[in-house]
């Protein structure tokens, strides 16, 4: 490649750049945590579940950046490790809401009827349910841990996507182009999926990264009221909730993770408008 | 003078003292309603409340009481029949939760209005401490039958304490008064208190801070050492009766040998515990008899923190490779914190341990379904004889003697003769040999003592509370 | 001419664009007298609609500035007084109507609301007063019952109604131009004509001078004193309407004008159609008494208290092989109804379709896959009737291979034919429908039908939303087709012109019902029914010395009666 | 009126929503491991005692038989004993109801005090610095949980400044508006960032439309055109999201609710989730549910209302 073909190309990227920046920036940070997350056992300068108990409750200093628990455990290295698991409940924890919110919101908006008004009436009854009885419950009968918060997202977590595919289908399934698909044959699955639901789908994904950020929070919720992510493994959620304690005393365990939940949570938000900002859902 | 405000995490339930075995409520019940026999400040002696004197017939069968000149806050003179019911309604009411404690009671009369004749179906050392009991206090029959149970149980129509209850605001607190006919109306020098509920621990401790409450209880250890430097905060700490300890499964596997666990006692550095939980607070327990309660044996054994020993034990024992479930209080600060310390202790013994954090309602029912290998619990007592403990954690009793699973005849006989004795120093020594052997067997492994912990404004006097809980308010002031 | 009002010279827009400056307005130079009409005409995207908004600082993006030039208004320079000033003369002096009312009127705002906001606003005028100002105005533009409508919200009025509440908002601020930017392109013919009547009138009682922006040389003939013709952000001609109709000497004008549908059409295709009709045979389609009716309420704009909306109600028409038919009525008349449940894509309340023999009601599996094979919709609206996500290859190559009359191998070689075929460049297989402009959309809509290989097209308003230029063409190539391939052709429209020049047969409906139907030329030359009457004289012609009828001029948004009313 | 029509038959629909929830509710709750009478008497319970107690709520019949009662009881208006409390549950729910519903209204009115302001800044100023300083700051209102927010806010306006209670509600209205601001506050500071994202977008939307633009040519100054254009015609979707999230937002008070100690429905329900007391919970989601749902409902009216153009 010659010189002047790279030139374009960093010109091109450039301009890139300057029209995504919401979803550039917001990339780079979600990024950076998975790079963190990947590299955790080497960036981290401490086993994050070591207990040392010579530097209990350390502020902040050169050898401990973030400070330490009450453990004597750095909260730098419990931080990088979080990112792990905390990265792995907002994906998983939006993934699985997404894909059955989207099937069952794309077959009752098409087919409406009978099926449609269950579904919906189902959707009706889970929103109007308070959802930490719903939470609490399903990981009370699941057992605790992380799979038993994923199928309880899952279970609450689909209606939203359900809903807002089943308004975009019910739209879309009217539209010219739908209704010309049907005029030439085309059979239904193919209608469905390939015509309807990609130009349904915009609205979900955007939605999905202001979800990740709920369901980061509902982590945290589920972790005050002490049912979160199994002790000693460090997820962000589960720390600021056992710093609650030393809030007053040593509020450096609670901060660092706090901001990393913040930044975290403005990384999925930044992509959010981005893509909306791509898929020209502001328009 | 003055109404004094008490922070505590929740609020009451009930003020039918049969119907609640919760602490929140038995502390206020101490204010509203007396008891025939009260417990001292100390947590070792008793002392006559509304029963002013009592007999003992030698057969240790028929107890004889006299009633002394009191008045419910209405007026209406406290009446022997009043006691004698009472008395029977814990033992015979539908809804009462205490009615397996008081079936030794066989009749209770009043022979006149001022004698109480209780007659046992077997002897009972401990019978007297139970009458101490808060949800055994002396209720006026004809206001509890006026008003009906449940409207009584909302808003007590008659007090026989040092406090009458002015309002009670569901969720958020009770508001007492002081009860001018209370028989030591003049030992109280509060107008009123009420009873603040404030769940949450940092709130609760800011409130003081802020002068918006006197005094706050249930303080965390953590948060010991910032109140003290509080200029306007004295940090209280009281004994209590509480011990933390770590249930054993003896049913699961290799927990069935007495050498792995001891093993696993050696394996635990209790004073490490002390130090990272309660901040040096609490102090290392060397009995299931908590430190100062009544025949606590100061001398009992105490495994050494010898984790090099302990893997050799266990290798010994086969079980090398021991890998343990430990079954966690959710939403418990303390325990939460005790189960990551154990978890890397028990490693550097070998021992692997798999932490399941579940709900506190469901690890009652993983304890009871034997559904574990280890978890912490605490025990505080509600009489002062340690009869009751006894009973529950090595009497062979129907809770598999409190879930441990734990079988010894030698001890299950011992705590039944104990239970017999009347006479102080043998019973004494019938303990002490309880205490040994349960230590010997490593029954479970005692963690820790710790005291109560609350905090007032600098201008209140006399707060305390008792080991068995009982908040002295009678004797507190507010300047 | 009297001294100009307003008086522009030299005007240059550009937009900044990453990709770099590209000029949208460039130097144009235009005067306006008082009292005057001025006609601006152009193709899509030539800027003449920000050409107008630059006059009074409303650029649509940030990124559009005036570079230079002056605007004069009365001898004021307008590019340099403050924004306050500015506000003064939106509105106060330069009043604007926008093409389409529905969009640019606030739906939450009573209509009477918009109208005194205005007035409130720039004379002052206590909420009473206002409100009969209002009034006052809402009489002027020919609402019949001005004080209870001034509470009605926008969406309570037919499209008519809402283009003359737009008016009537530009008219309240009491302006001296009054700028109307496509005020009728949404609007059916005879309501056109009603609009473009009070126009006129506002400008006689008013003294105004207006600027009317159209792509319609007919609009312009029949209103306009001056005509500016624009092109690519060039004025390319300018003088009386007269001399730019009769003798234009630009060659985009031109064009214009010589592509202009209503002008005489000397090779009327009704040779061949004769030639068909001498050996009947059997008819391609057969409708048959055709109800088609929706539940009310369900149609948020038309909610009425009536059970049942009939949309089309007892229609019955026979279509040949080979024919040419045209369908018109005015907006809302059943004609898309028709189309949709000919092709089964509306559920038929009553009546029979038969295609090709087979019945599809009765025999509905046997009869769809028939016609899914056979008939074709080209429909109105290019844009949203291609899948936006699909290129214009990929959606062709679908369609071939759902169709499974090539084989995988032929289908590449099918599509550059098929795109041949429309006049589209070969490569448009690669391009999505973001980038093409709505005639090229139209095209792949048509090669799409094509794809196919029907016997039969039912086109729907395929032209309306294109302009003069590229309308022509379709027209054009639709003809050839027909002739080419043998094609049956259906084709919806709401402008008559059109339908006279490319169908042999016309079916004139009306609230659902076919009121009138013939061969084009005789219904054309001698309309039985009022209706169609009513539809023919208001067509706007070219020809400036054919007078804009208005509907029957009945007065305003008067209503044509039905020889049958539908209950 | 006409568009209203919806407003009597609507309440219909409400039903098998609320009996679904009845069902799911009861069946959850026994499905959770734990047992209400273990609860009950804490430590010293024996298996006699434990089954006296299950035999005085019914517990001990099939579940069958239970929701039987449940449902017989219901048709009567009432809703069981609570277990932990020994009163009517309707009873105990009627002195937990106001705090709630007090304190969920306070925050969604401070929510909208703040979320409209702010949008409105971020909408005029899209793409430029107050744009972006409002969407970081947005960001830190979610990514922190309310009990941190809830007690940073004490420190300071109750701890440093005294100026307002540290918690508690109070008995005169006067109090209980002073106690509600910091909890509400805390609510608010969360939910106004969901309603300033959304209005946020709406006006932009709307800032650019044609609408807009119209106002604009007839010389209308950009505050009359933003205030009575374009914010009317952005609020339809944001108070549909409100709805929507109103559930969230009930369930969210019970973490704000402890934190502060109001004596509310949050605090009931997470203290009988705790104790397995199985009618207090199926009451208060019972409850919970009817607001939500009719606040839905609200949301339809003020929806009708507010744009002509929708019917329901
Ligand atoms: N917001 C915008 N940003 C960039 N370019 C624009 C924008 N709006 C319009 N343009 C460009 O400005 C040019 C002139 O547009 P304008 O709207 O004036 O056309 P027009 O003559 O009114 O066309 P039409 O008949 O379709 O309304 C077009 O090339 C168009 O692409
Ligand atoms: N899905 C539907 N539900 C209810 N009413 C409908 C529906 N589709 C069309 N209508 C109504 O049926 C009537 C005929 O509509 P149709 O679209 O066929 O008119 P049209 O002649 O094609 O008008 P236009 O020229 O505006 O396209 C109208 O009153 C319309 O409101
Ligand atoms: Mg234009
Ligand atoms: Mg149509």
């Amino acid at each position: 490649m010659s010189i002047l073909a790279l030139a374009n190309l960093s010109i091109a990227w450039r301009k890139f750049l300057a029209k995504r920046l919401t979803l550039t920036l917001g990339a780079g940070i979600l990024l950076l945590f998975f790079l963190i997350a990947v590299g955790a056992p080497v960036i981290a300068p401490y086993d994050p579940i070591l207990q040392n108990g010579d530097v209990r409750l350390q502020a902040p200093s050169l050898l401990h950046p973030f400070g330490t628990d009450n453990f004597g455990r750095d909260i730098l290295s419990r931080v990088i490790w979080g990112a792990r698991i905390d990265l792995q409940i907002a994906i998983i924890g939006v993934l699985f809401p997404f894909v059955i919110g989207t099937t069952v919101g794309t077959f009752a908006g098409f087919f409406g009827g009978i099926a449609d008004t269950l579904i919906m009436r189902l959707v009706d009854i889970i929103l109007a349910f308070p959802f930490l009885v719903l939470m609490l419950s399903i990981i009370a009968i699941l057992g605790p841990g992380l799979s038993s918060f994923y199928i309880a997202m899952a279970l609450v977590g689909w209606v939203s996507y359900a809903r807002l595919i089943r308004a975009q289908m019910l739209v879309l399934k009217n539209s010219d182009y739908a209704v010309a698909a049907v005029s030439l044959g085309f059979s239904r699955p193919r209608i469905m999926f390939r015509h309807l639901l990609p130009n349904a789908i915009a609205g979900s994904i955007v939605f999905s990264m202001s979800d990740a950020v709920l369901v980061l929070l509902g982590g945290a919720a589920v972790s005050y009221l002490g049912l979160g992510v199994q002790p000693p493994v460090a997820e962000w959620g589960v720390m600021v909730a056992e710093g609650q304690s030393f809030i007053t005393t040593a509020w450096w365990i609670t901060l660092f993770p706090g901001l990393s939940i913040v930044c975290l949570a403005f990384g999925f938000s930044m992509v959010g408008d981005g893509l909306g900002e791509m898929l020209g859902m502001h328009e | 003078a003055g109404v004094l405000t008490i922070g505590r995490r929740e609020d009451s339930t009930t003020f039918d003292p049969i119907k609640s075995a919760q602490n929140v409520d038995n502390w206020v019940f101490s204010n509203v309603f007396d008891v025939l026999i009260r417990v001292d400040r100390t947590g070792t002696k008793l002392e006559p409340g509304l029963a002013e004197s009592w007999t003992i017939s030698d057969d240790g069968l028929i107890y004889t009481f006299k009633i002394r000149d009191a008045k419910f806050s209405d007026g209406s003179p406290i009446t022997a029949a009043d006691a004698a019911f009472s008395l029977l309604r814990i033992r015979d009411n539908e809804g009462s939760l205490w009615s397996d404690s008081y079936k030794i009671v066989d009749t209770a009369e009043a022979t006149d209005d001022k004698t109480l004749v209780v007659k046992l179906k077997t002897p009972s050392a401990p019978f007297l401490s139970t009458l101490a009991l808060p949800n055994v206090s002396v209720l006026s029959k004809k206001a509890l039958e006026e008003a009906g149970e449940e409207a009584f149980a909302e808003l007590p129509t008659a007090a026989s304490g040092a406090f009458t209850v002015k309002e009670w605001r569901r969720g958020d607190r009770v508001i007492l008064e002081k009860n001018p006919n209370f028989w030591q109306a003049d030992r109280v020098k509060l107008d009123g208190v009420e009873w603040i509920s404030v769940p949450d621990d940092n709130t609760r401790m800011l409130n003081v801070q802020a002068g918006q409450l006197d005094t706050a209880i249930f303080v965390p250890f953590s948060r010991v050492e910032e109140l003290k430097k509080d200029p306007n905060l004295t940090v209280h700490s009281d004994t209590s009766t509480r011990e933390d300890h770590l249930l054993i499964n003896h049913e699961h596997g290799a927990l069935g040998n007495k050498d792995v666990r001891q093993a696993l006692d050696m394996a635990i550095d209790k004073k490490a515990i002390v130090d990272t939980v309660t901040f040096g607070i609490g102090e290392v327990a060397n009995s299931y008899v908590p430190k100062g309660s009544l025949y606590h044996y100061a001398d009992n054994y105490q495994y050494p923190y010898d984790p090099e020993k302990a893997k050799a034990m266990l290798a010994e024992a086969g079980a090398s490779d021991l890998m343990l479930d430990y079954v966690v209080n959710a939403g418990n600060e303390v325990d939460e914190q005790i189960a990551v310390l154990l978890q890397q202790q028990l490693q550097k013994a070998g021992v692997t341990v798999n932490l399941q954090k579940v709900d506190p309602s469901q690890s009652w029912d993983m304890l009871v379904a034997g559904d574990y290998d280890i978890s912490v619990m605490y025990w505080t007592n509600d009489i002062l004889d340690p009869d009751q403990k006894t009973t529950f954690v090595l009497g062979h009793d129907t809770n598999m003697n409190y879930m441990t699973r734990y079988k010894n005849d030698k001890i299950k006989n011992l705590v039944a003769a104990a239970r017999l004795e009347l006479d102080p120093k043998k019973r004494e020594d019938m303990y002490i040999e309880v205490q040994t052997t349960a230590k010997n067997d490593v029954h479970w492994i005692d963690l820790y003592y710790s005291p109560y912990i609350n905090i007032s404004r600098k201008n209140i006097e006399n707060f305390y509370q008792n080991p068995l809980g009982r908040f002295f308010l009678e004797d507190t002031v507010k300047n | 001419m009297s001294a100009p009002v307003l008086s522009v010279r030299n005007l240059k827009v550009d937009v900044h664009l990453d990709s770099g400056v590209r000029s949208l307005i460039d130097g144009i130079s235009l005067d306006l007298g008082k009292g005057e009409i001025l006609g601006l005409v152009g193709e899509s995207g030539s800027g003449k609609s920000l050409f107008c908004r630059a006059l009074v600082r409303l650029l649509p993006s940030s990124l559009m500035k005036v570079e230079s030039g002056s605007i004069k208004l009365e001898g004021r320079e307008l590019t340099e007084i403050s924004d306050p000033e500015m506000l003064q003369v939106r509105g106060g002096e330069i009043g604007m109507i926008f093409q389409n009312p529905s969009s640019h009127l606030d739906p939450v705002m009573k209509i009477g609301g918009q109208i005194a906001e205005g007035i409130r606003y720039h004379q002052g005028l206590n909420a009473r007063d206002a409100r009969a100002a209002a009034i006052e105005i809402m009489t002027q533009v020919g609402f019949s019952d001005p004080v209870s409508q001034y509470d009605s919200y926008p969406h309570e009025f037919s499209g008519g109604m809402r283009q003359r509440a737009m008016i009537g908002v530009a008219l309240s601020c009491n302006p001296k131009i009054l700028i109307a930017d496509e005020p009728t392109t949404a609007l059916d013919v005879t309501i056109q004509a009603q609009i473009l009547r009070l126009l006129m009138e506002i400008r006689d009682q008013r003294g105004l001078s207006i600027i009317v922006i159209t792509h319609d040389l007919g609009i312009v003939a029949q209103t306009c004193d001056r005509i500016a013709v624009m092109r690519r952000g060039k004025l390319m001609e300018e003088g009386p309407k007269r001399t730019i109709l009769s003798r234009p000497q630009n060659p985009y004008t031109i064009n214009l004008v010589n592509s202009h549908p209503s002008m005489p059409d000397t090779t009327a295709p009704t040779q061949t159609a004769a030639a068909k009709l001498a050996n009947p045979v059997k008819p391609l389609l057969e409708i048959d008494d055709l109800h088609v009716r929706f539940p009310a309420g369900g149609g948020i704009l038309r909610g009425s208290t009536a059970k049942t909306i009939s949309a089309v109600s007892g229609v019955s028409l026979q279509i040949m092989p080979a024919e040419t038919v045209g369908i018109v009525g005015e907006s809302g008349s059943g004609k898309s109804t028709l189309a949709r449940a000919v092709l089964g894509l509306t559920p038929i309340s009553s009546g029979h379709v038969t295609f090709d023999g087979t019945d599809i009601a009765q025999q509905k599996h046997a009869g769809l896959t028939k016609l899914r094979r056979e008939a074709a919709m080209v429909f109105q609206d290019p844009y949203n009737a291609l899948n936006p996500r699909l290129t214009i290859g990929q959606m062709l190559a679908e369609v071939l291979k759902v169709q499974g009359k090539f084989a995988a191998r032929d289908i590449p070689t099918r599509i550059d034919e098929l795109l041949d075929l429309v006049g589209l460049e070969r490569d448009f297989a690669n391009r999505k429908p973001k980038s093409m402009s709505g005639g090229q959309c139209q095209r792949a809509g048509i090669a799409r039908a094509l794809a196919v290989d029907p016997k039969l097209i039912i086109a729907d308003e395929c032209v309306a939303a294109l302009d003069v230029t590229i309308q022509a063409q379709i027209i054009d190539l639709f003809r050839d087709l027909a002739r080419k391939m043998n094609l049956t052709l259906i084709f919806i429209a709401h402008d008559l012109a059109i339908v006279r020049n490319l169908c042999e047969r016309v079916v004139v409906m009306y609230r659902g019902e076919v009121v009138e139907e013939g061969r084009s030329e005789e219904l054309f030359a001698r309309p039985k029914h009022p209706y169609t009457a009513a539809l023919i004289a208001a067509i706007p012609d070219i020809d400036p010395d054919k007078p804009l009828v208005t509907g029957a001029n009945t007065g305003p948004a008067g209503p044509i009666k039905s020889v049958k009313r539908i209950p | 009126m006409h568009r209203y029509k919806f407003v009597l038959t609507r309440p219909l629909q409400f039903l098998p929503v609320l009996f679904g929830i009845s069902v799911i509710t009861f069946i959850l709750v026994r499905l959770i491991p734990g047992d209400p009478a273990r609860n009950l008497l804490g430590t010293r319970a024996t298996p006699t005692a434990i089954a006296n107690i299950r035999a005085q709520y019914g517990l001990d019949q099939p579940m069958w038989l239970q929701y039987f009662y449940f449902l017989k009881n219901l048709a009567n208006g009432e809703m069981g004993k609570s277990i932990l409390y020994k009163i009517d549950v309707l009873k105990l729910i009627a002195t937990r109801i106001e705090p709630t519903t007090a304190l969920v209204i306070a925050s969604v009115i401070l929510s909208i005090a703040i979320a409209v302001p702010m949008a409105a800044i971020a909408a005029r100023n899209e793409g430029r610095a107050p744009d972006h300083a409002i969407r970081i700051l947005s960001t830190f209102g979610i990514g922190f949980p309310p009990f941190w927010i809830g007690l940073m806010l004490m420190m300071l306006f109750s701890l440093e400044l005294g100026l307002l209670p540290v918690s508690g509600y109070g008995s005169t209205i006067g109090e209980k508006l002073v106690h509600l601001i910091l909890p509400s506050l805390t609510v608010a500071l969360s939910l106004s960032t969901v309603l300033t994202r959304s209005l946020r977008a709406a006006m932009i939307e709307s800032l650019k439309s044609d609408v807009a633009t119209a106002a604009r040519a007839r010389g209308m100054p950009e505050r009359i055109v933003f205030w009575r254009h374009v914010v009317p015609n952005s609020l339809v979707p944001t108070i549909n999201l409100l709805a929507v999230n109103i559930g969230w937002l009930i369930g969210g008070t019970v973490v704000v609710e402890s934190v502060f100690a109001v004596p509310g429905m949050g605090q009931l329900l997470v203290r009988a989730i705790f104790s397995r007391d199985y009618m207090v919970v199926q009451g208060v989601a019972m409850v919970f549910a009817g607001a939500t749902v009719l606040v839905n409902f609200l949301a339809d009216i003020i929806t009708v209302a507010v744009d002509p153009r929708v019917r329901l």
